[in-house]
């Protein structure tokens, strides 16, 4: 792998960039990999790097029906945090903040993780409890957060209307000033990239259409360009798992629904860090670009066409003016959407299926772009071993019939 | 200098009205009728900004919303900026003040600039991606350089003055677009008698007519103009919308235009107007008659200024009277754009020459420029320009368009304005926005809108249809069939008459060839807004960015402000040359709202401020002001939190508040609660179902506690139920679980139990509801009711009916706070006369008003839980030791009851909800605060439950808390510590839940 | 048996009333504000309201809530009025009758007695509902700025009444005449219409009337 | 912003008026005591997810206060037809959603 610096980037200056190296090949699909990861998205592709560089098992292809990063990667608000409440999620979130806090240098590939602070907004003495809940619950987890009052909360966030004169007044807020936000699509292209310099097949343009067992046992998948044959198949392929688990014969708990995002005009800096409020519901940071970044809501139907409803638009927008009012003359640039597989816990599956030799990594719900390098490293781990990581257990698609849910949005689901 | 570019006379500007503006602080002159681009120009202003990435000088380069450098700063005061207003299609109004928005010290003599020139070698595409990694810790320092440079524009930092609002609309048929398409297309579903809406993003209708050269029935063409839209507004059944961008085409034909109201005449609106306006239309059908967007080539140093857009040129030489330049070459591969070097001869300038990258062009313009003599290189094309201001000459050179080479040195030619045209882009955003894939068109060199569910119908020059004479029939006919679809009758009308002459086909060039390949070449521009190159695109396939969404991420083509209007068929093109594959092979990148951007004020419309959501109100709030509350938010209501009196903070008053029900009587507006009047025969067996608890044998008089499970058999509310008549009961749920629980009834009985006769009503609004609680309450009751409160004649969990205050009520024997309590339920409109009766007649019992905090308080001593507070939506009843309520031999399999008998709910160490008693009894447990066994293992600790609900030393003269503990409820007297933020650490006993009175004896005082 | 508890809710005496938009003390504001405004707004206080569930499809049902009424029982999205008493369809199985102040006791009594032996439910909402009356040229614009729903006379005629999504909450709309149209709204959400409507007239002038 | 006929109102209306419940035709067991834990999470929390027909439980909520069910695609947000409880649909997938030979 041709290595990056400010110094190569300077030589291939000389020669006006005409000698840069392809980022991945475009190989032919092997007969057979110890591998087939479905779908390659940041997940996907991180989860194939370190079966590669951590399990040293290189025979692996990636295989993807559109472009690598394409689905949710391309798709989100680069939102990185990992204050979760309860212990199976904190912990993997933060194995996963841990390695964004590497991740550049490892993948010699700058990911422009950028750790800005991510802000949550108290409006009700519930949130406070909740979030001093919370915040105390990541202290004793080893993951960072402090609970800030509302006049805290007015000194750190300029232009937030702190005033008592808003509908839900800001009372306070929790902080977790590790996290952050990256740049997502160079997360995929630098994982696809290391991938690849080890030895990891990406093969683009290719649909997964089945799965071929033999007495039961997954063997392969086939595609729209043929049959592969896998020795372990993962897939990874968030907001299409039911779909593939479909193919694969069974249910899965996942619904697929619209997640919209937002961006504005860019803009002089204007915020610094990551603010989210579930009560008025939106959330706000600023790329280094200057285009305001900002969060909308899930619709509630299942919905696999990339877009959802305007209102979802119109009260977000409302909730950022809100929050922000002199942002009220700014411009909206451009809305899209993406699918997120959302589970009834609102945590991610990872684990084994009903089909031996095949596992599935999904459910992220709104969680996905954060946990990546996490979600990839523990995947990865429990490909190789065929056993699930330690990190990985709770999150077993048994919990839906024997009742061990992690219930990350129960915890926050009031009534009063 | 006034003016230097101005033409004596022509264009559609109001030469009387003389408008003074400023830009960079500077006082020019304009006339109404002016767009700011048109007036800039007219003043000589060549340099309007500085390029994001390279910082080199930049000009107006279009007339439209497709322009991508004059992206200006507008605003006189702080409040009133608004960032990255395009020239082009700002209204020119007196005392406008733009400035650049990039550019130090100023755009004409630019530092950034020296640095681009150097630096820009360094700035492929990507190359963040490549550096700024070592070492580790520097991220965050190299970053906030790199935000400095962040941004066009700025958003104010002072509150905006005006406001905004939203209009739903309905029409039979909405056109989009007000050129000549879409007014014979509004004419046709008008004159049908449907309601149409027309809506065109420009100050007035008639799109390229008001510059064309046309003439229909032998008259200029915005004649026609004036008489359609005459017609138009004097149909009732007609909404017309200049001014107003259709900008979002979403599911179902529901579409948003953007109105703006007043941004023509100043930065902000007039006293009492409505800056702009979000229509959110639903069409029956929708025409869609965006027209095209013409394309420039892309050569080198094509961003100079001076480098203009082909039509853009007779857009301000036609409407505006605005020439910009002397000295004009035309670069071009089509027929149509010869009219520009037509109209600038027709204005008294110079044209140098034509430059036709076709080889034997003989259209009828051709034939009509080169009978005026002008000179016509054919089977060429501008090469590069020069020029660092301003373009000073251009490289006109033979090429080989297939092979893709430059087959002469060529001539450098003497002008200062180069204009190009690369053919038109058929505008598909709206027709794309529901993901339709656009398809492209061989013969017309274009994408034109592809299938898609919507009902819609795509005329003009978006259809591909682009000779003016058949786009108005295109246009006719599509309302036609538009207004039929809608179920009208068809009407016939007659069209006027358009020259048709001989055209010959655009040749297919995009990126002109240079002899020094794209890498070394000059740089070629393909996305001006975002510094884009033909160099970064080939460098991307290069590095294997093959998909044109890689190609686009990876460069940032596009992804500007004007979402790559103009440069993206040039990319793409460029992208599928390098990659050796065709251009609908590579496809088009996704196509999102918003058309053109939208002020977030527009989109919230009133939903801000004061109005930003519902604050609901009980009956007594007045009272309650009145009486000094402050308040809490719950759900959506407004409740009384505590009463302070003078002096008081929060800890006096409730300590205050709780000391008086304990010892007296308390009132408490317990309004909120939701209340629910189910009726029918089946009632009594719903409520079997629905509650964890028992009702077959509640009977008539009296109320029972229950408990709602979920079906994973969670708690999810609770509240008391009375039975009101042997078919009719009234229950009551938490205050924020009103609306839920209902839909929740109603969702089992109207899907799984329809056989259940049964009604739900809710009557939370209708009751106001007041609560005594004290040993006093009795007392004080008894003097302003009828009612027998005797302790025999009136038990605790039961009800009554009789005056309360002259008023008839329904009362209630129930208490949350353990102390002996009535509430009180009155029809709304009369609780304001009976609680005055209530106080002055409690006034000799210190009758003391009550908020949320102290009944918090009262109930926890008691160990009575607060559904959301105690319970998160992961305890089932026995986890929360309310074992008690579970009807566990119910005949009927409740809801919840097989969810919490699953494998993992019935484990003994699950967290159990207990009392803890600080051992420090001035210590305070935070709600909220983790709990451990043991405080002195290491990071990440075990954790063991968390502190739910805690209250300072009160009443009980102690500190108290709620919380759950892992198999808590047999570790009665055990030790559980509270690490807390500040190293401190709270040790506390687990105790059982109720610290008051756990006999109750407290409802037998007399 | 009983199958349901209906008692006289009002007080016999002159007790005090406050309408769910007594705060606003629109008393007050009578004839002040813009001459000619757009949109008058009438607070029709403290009238009776019932709910009314049965069975839509059971003709004897609709028998007897005419003989009870002397109303035709209205069906979907319609609304029937008789002297100062209307009746309005809400669902297939729900419907809202208002009458004048004080008598929904004595017509609650006379519907059951006119319904005995069906499965109904009758419901006393009074105290939780007022209503709007909106008149005016512009009452239309202020529709269109609050609801999705199609208020254009040829989508609502004169007599018909819906349920549907104003501003951010819900309530009922009804078309009782030309330039006339009435909001059912709750209670507790009085004051948000209020201020509401404040708003969305405030370009086209309101006035209030008595 | 999608477009819904209700069967009782007769009328289309926004979506905003409704609210959906998720998929429809999921009858509660009729005796859940006898249910495994399997079968019981599965009746709560395992569903189809489909890649185009889909059928799901609505809520007319700012209007008549009625559920009633939609057939709609999930990939073109099409609504085929809706249908009041209780009824079959007319438009179903042409495959089931699970092959019977694939049950594992």
């Amino acid at each position: 792998m041709q290595h990056y610096s400010g110094f190569g980037l300077f030589k291939h200056s000389l020669s006006h960039h005409e000698n840069w190296q392809r980022m991945w090949r475009t190989p032919t699909p092997k007969k057979v990999y110890d591998v087939v990861i479905v779908g390659g998205g940041g997940h996907g592709l991180a989860t194939a790097y370190y079966l590669a560089k951590e399990h040293g098992i290189t025979n692996v292809a990636v295989v993807e029906k559109g472009w690598l990063g394409g689905g949710n990667t391309a798709r989100n608000t680069t939102i990185v945090r990992s204050n979760y409440l309860w212990d199976e999620s904190a912990h993997l979130y933060e194995h996963a903040m841990k390695l964004w806090e590497g991740l550049s240098q490892d993948i010699n590939y700058n990911v422009m993780f950028s750790q800005r602070g991510v802000y949550n907004l108290c409006h009700t003495l519930q949130d406070m409890r909740d979030s001093e809940r919370r915040v105390s619950a990541n202290r004793l987890n080893g993951v960072d957060g402090e609970l800030l009052n509302g006049k805290q909360v007015a000194e750190e966030i300029p232009y937030l209307d702190c005033s008592k004169n808003t509908r839900y007044p800001i009372i306070g807020a929790t902080v977790q000033r590790r996290g952050g936000v990256a740049r997502h699509d160079a997360v995929a292209w630098g994982y696809a990239r290391a991938a690849d310099a080890l030895g990891v097949d990406l093969i683009q343009q290719t649909e997964v259409t089945g799965f071929r067992k033999e007495n039961g046992v997954c063997i392969g998948v086939e595609t729209n360009k043929g049959f592969i044959g896998a020795k372990r198949v993962g897939v990874v392929t968030a907001g299409n798992s039911g779909h593939m688990a479909k193919l694969a014969g069974f249910r899965l708990p996942v619904e697929s629904h619209p997640l919209q995002a937002l961006v504005s005009e860019p803009i002089k800096p204007i915020i610094d860090s990551v603010i989210m409020s579930n009560a008025v519901h939106g959330y706000i940071s600023q790329s280094d670009k200057g285009d305001l970044v900002i969060g909308a809501g899930i619709d509630s139907w299942i919905g696999y066409g990339q877009r959802g409803s305007y209102p979802v638009i119109e009260h977000t927008i409302q909730a950022i003016v809100e929050m922000f009012p002199v942002l009220s003359r700014v411009r909206m640039n451009r809305q899209w959407g993406g699918i997120v597989d959302t589970t009834p816990d609102a945590c991610p599956i990872i684990s084994k299926t009903p089909v031996p030799n095949m596992f599935f990594n999904c459910g992220w719900g709104t969680g996905g772009f954060k946990a990546t390098p996490g979600s990839g490293n523990v995947f990865a781990a429990s490909l190789a071993k065929g056993e699930m990581h330690p990190l990985a257990k709770p999150f077993s698609i048994d919990r839906f019939h024997n009742g061990a849910l992690i219930d990350e949005h129960g915890a926050a689901a009031v009534a009063h | 200098m006034s003016q230097s570019n101005r033409l004596p006379n022509g264009g559609r500007i109001d030469r009387s009205k003389v408008l003074n503006f400023n830009f960079n602080g500077q006082t020019y002159q304009g006339f109404e009728g002016d767009t700011l681009a048109a007036a800039l120009l007219a003043n000589g202003v060549d340099i309007i900004g500085r390029s994001f990435k390279y910082s080199r000088p930049r000009g107006i380069f279009a007339a439209g919303s497709e322009e991508p450098n004059a992206v200006l700063q507008i605003g006189a005061t702080e409040a009133t900026q608004i960032p990255n207003v395009r020239a082009t299609q700002q209204a020119l109004y007196s005392g406008l003040v733009a400035t650049s928005t990039n550019g130090w010290p100023s755009v004409n003599t630019d530092m950034m600039g020296i640095l681009g020139k150097v630096g820009g070698k360094l700035m492929p595409p990507g190359f963040y991606y490549k550096t700024f990694m070592y070492p580790q810790s520097f991220w965050m320092t190299y970053e906030k350089y790199i935000r400095k440079a962040a941004g066009l524009g700025r958003s104010p930092t002072e509150l905006d003055p005006d406001t905004y609002d939203n209009m739903n609309q309905h029409c039979d048929v909405l056109v989009v677009g007000a050129g000549p398409a879409g007014l014979a297309a509004a004419l046709a579903a008008a004159r049908s008698g449907a309601r149409v809406i027309v809506a065109d993003e420009q100050e007035e209708f008639g799109g390229s007519l008001l510059d064309s050269r046309e003439s229909l029935d032998g008259k200029p063409a915005a004649d026609w103009v004036a008489t359609v839209v005459g017609e138009l507004k004097g149909l009732p059944n007609v909404t017309l919308l200049p001014r107003a961008t259709v900008n979002g085409y979403h599911d179902h034909n529901f579409l948003t235009i953007h109105e703006r109201l007043t941004d023509h005449l100043g930065d902000r609106a007039p006293i009492g107007q409505v800056r702009q306006r979000m229509h959110r239309v639903r069409a029956k059908r929708v025409v869609l008659a965006s027209g095209t967007h013409e394309r420039p080539l892309v050569y080198g140093n094509n961003d100079v200024p001076g480098n203009m857009l082909a039509g853009a040129v007779s857009t301000y030489v036609r409407r505006y009277g605005v020439a910009p330049g002397k000295k004009l070459v035309l670069s071009t591969n089509n027929d149509y754009a010869y009219r520009v070097a037509l109209d600038w001869l027709d204005a008294g300038l110079h044209v140098v020459a034509v430059a036709d990258a076709r080889h034997n062009p003989r259209g009828a313009l051709v034939e009509e420029a080169r009978a005026k003599g002008i000179r016509i290189l054919t089977g060429s094309a501008v090469v590069e320009a020069r020029g660092s201001k301003r373009v000073s000459a251009a490289r006109v050179a033979a090429i080989d368009v297939k092979a893709h080479k430059v087959t002469s040195p060529g001539e450098w030619l003497d002008c200062d304005l180069v204009a190009s045209s690369g053919g038109y882009s058929p505008i598909v955003h709206l027709a794309s926005h529901l993901g339709g894939k656009p398809v492209w068109r061989e013969d017309i060199l274009g994408f034109v809108p592809g299938d898609a569910p919507q009902k819609r119908v795509c005329v003009g020059g978006v259809n591909g249809v682009y000779a003016l004479g058949d786009s108005l029939a295109d246009g006719f006919e599509g309302g036609v069939r538009a207004a039929s679809e809608a179920g009208f009758k068809p009407v016939e009308g007659v069209l006027p008459k358009a020259l048709s002459r001989v055209e010959e086909p655009t040749l297919a060039l995009f990126q002109v060839p240079h002899e020094k390949g794209t890498a070394r070449a000059p740089k070629q521009f393909v996305d001006l807004q975002n510094d884009v190159t033909a160099a970064a695109i080939e460098l991307a396939t290069r590095e294997g960015f093959e998909s044109v969404e890689h190609v686009k991420r990876y460069t940032a083509l596009g992804f500007g402000t004007d979402q790559g209007k103009l440069g993206n068929v040039n990319g793409l093109a460029i992208a599928a040359r390098s990659l050796n594959v065709s251009i609908p092979e590579m496809g088009t990148t996704m196509f999102r709202p918003n058309y053109t951007p939208v002020t977030f004020g527009a989109i919230a419309g009133r939903h801000c401020g004061h109005i930003f959501e519902p604050v609901r109100f009980t009956a007594l709030h007045a009272w309650h002001v009145k009486n000094g509350a402050e308040f809490e938010d719950v759900g959506q209501w407004k409740r009384p939190w505590y009463f302070p009196k003078a002096g008081e903070d929060i800890h006096t008053a409730v300590r205050r508040e709780c000391k008086a029900v304990r010892d007296s009587v308390g009132l408490l507006d317990a309004s909120t609660l939701g209340k629910i009047d189910i009726q029918g025969p089946d009632a009594r067996e719903f409520l079997n179902r629905i509650y964890t608890n028992a009702w077959t044998k509640l009977d008539v008089g009296k109320a029972r506690y229950g408990l709602m499970c979920k079906e994973d058999g969670m708690v999810f509310d609770d509240g008391v139920t009375a039975c009101i008549a042997d078919n009719h009961f009234i229950m009551t749920t938490t205050t924020g679980g009103a609306a839920r629980v209902l839909q929740w009834l109603e969702i089992y009985q109207q899907t799984e139990w329809p056989d259940l006769q049964v009604y739900f009503t809710s009557v939370t609004d209708h009751y106001a509801t007041l609560t005594l609680s004290g040993p006093n309450s009795r007392k004080l009751l008894s003097e302003v009711t009828d009612i027998d409160l005797g302790r025999e004649a009136f038990p605790f969990m039961t009800w009554k009916e009789g005056l309360v205050g002259g008023v008839p009520a329904r009362v209630f024997r129930i208490s949350f706070t353990g102390e002996l309590s009535y509430e009180v339920n009155i029809q709304a409109d009369y609780a304001m006369g009976v609680l005055e009766k209530i106080a002055e007649a409690g006034k000799p019992y210190n009758l003391t008003p009550y908020g949320t905090e102290t009944m918090h308080v009262l109930r926890a001593e008691k160990g009575f839980i607060i559904v959301g507070q105690d319970t998160d939506g992961s305890m089932t009843p026995d986890d929360l030791n309310m074992g008690w309520c579970v009807g566990r031999t119910k005949p009927f399999s409740w809801i919840g009851q097989r969810g919490m008998n699953r494998e993992d709910c019935v484990r003994e160490d699950r967290k159990q909800l207990v009392g803890l008693k600080p051992i420090d009894p001035n210590k305070w447990l935070p709600e909220g605060a983790q709990l451990v066994f043991d405080p002195k293992q290491s990071i990440p600790m075990k954790m063991v439950g968390h502190v739910t609900s805690s209250y300072a030393a009160n009443s009980l003269g102690y500190s108290f808390a709620m919380g759950v503990v892992k198999g808590g409820l047999k570790r009665m007297g055990e030790r559980v510590f509270a690490p807390l933020a500040d190293g401190s650490v709270i040790e506390a006993e687990i105790v059982s839940s109720v610290f008051f009175d756990p006999k109750g004896d407290q409802q037998n005082v007399e | 048996m009983t199958t349901a508890n209906v008692y006289q809710q009002r007080p016999a005496t002159e007790a005090k009333a406050e309408s769910p938009l007594f705060h606003a003390d629109l008393q007050n504001l009578i004839g002040k504000g813009r001459s000619n405004p757009g949109v008058v707004l009438r607070e029709k206080k403290l009238l009776g309201h019932l709910t009314i569930r049965g069975n839509g499809h059971d003709p004897a049902f609709a028998a007897g809530v005419h003989k009870a009424l002397g109303m035709e029982l209205p069906g979907a999205l319609a609304l029937v009025s008789s002297g100062d008493s209307s009746i309005q369809w809400l669902g297939p199985d729900e419907w809202l009758l208002i009458v004048p102040t004080g008598e929904e006791f004595a017509v609650e009594q006379k519907l059951r007695e006119a319904l005995a032996g069906s499965h109904i439910a009758i419901v006393n909402v009074s105290g939780g509902q007022s209503l709007l009356e909106l008149t005016g040229p512009k009452v239309r614009e202020v529709l269109m700025k609050s609801t999705s729903y199609d208020v254009h006379p040829n989508n609502f005629p004169v007599g018909k009444a819906i349920g549907t999504v104003f501003a951010k909450s819900q309530l009922v709309i009804r078309r009782t005449g030309e330039e006339t149209w009435e909001l059912v709204i709750r209670r507790s959400f009085a004051d948000y219409w209020w201020l509401w409507l404040q708003d969305a007239s405030a370009e086209y002038g309101l006035g209030v009337a008595a | 912003m999608l477009h819904i006929f209700c069967p009782h109102c007769g009328e289309l209306r926004s979506e905003e008026e409704f609210h959906v419940s998720g998929q429809a035709h999921i009858p509660r067991p009729l005796d859940p005591a006898p249910c495994t834990d399997e079968e019981w999470g599965d009746y709560m929390f395992f569903r189809d997810n489909p890649r185009g027909l889909h059928h799901e439980l609505w809520i007319h909520a700012a209007g008549c206060r009625q559920y009633f069910n939609t057939t709609r695609d999930t990939v073109t947000y099409e609504i085929l037809e809706t249908y009041p409880i209780g009824t079959q649909p007319q438009f179903v997938n042409p495959a089931p959603a699970i092959r019977k030979g694939d049950q594992v």
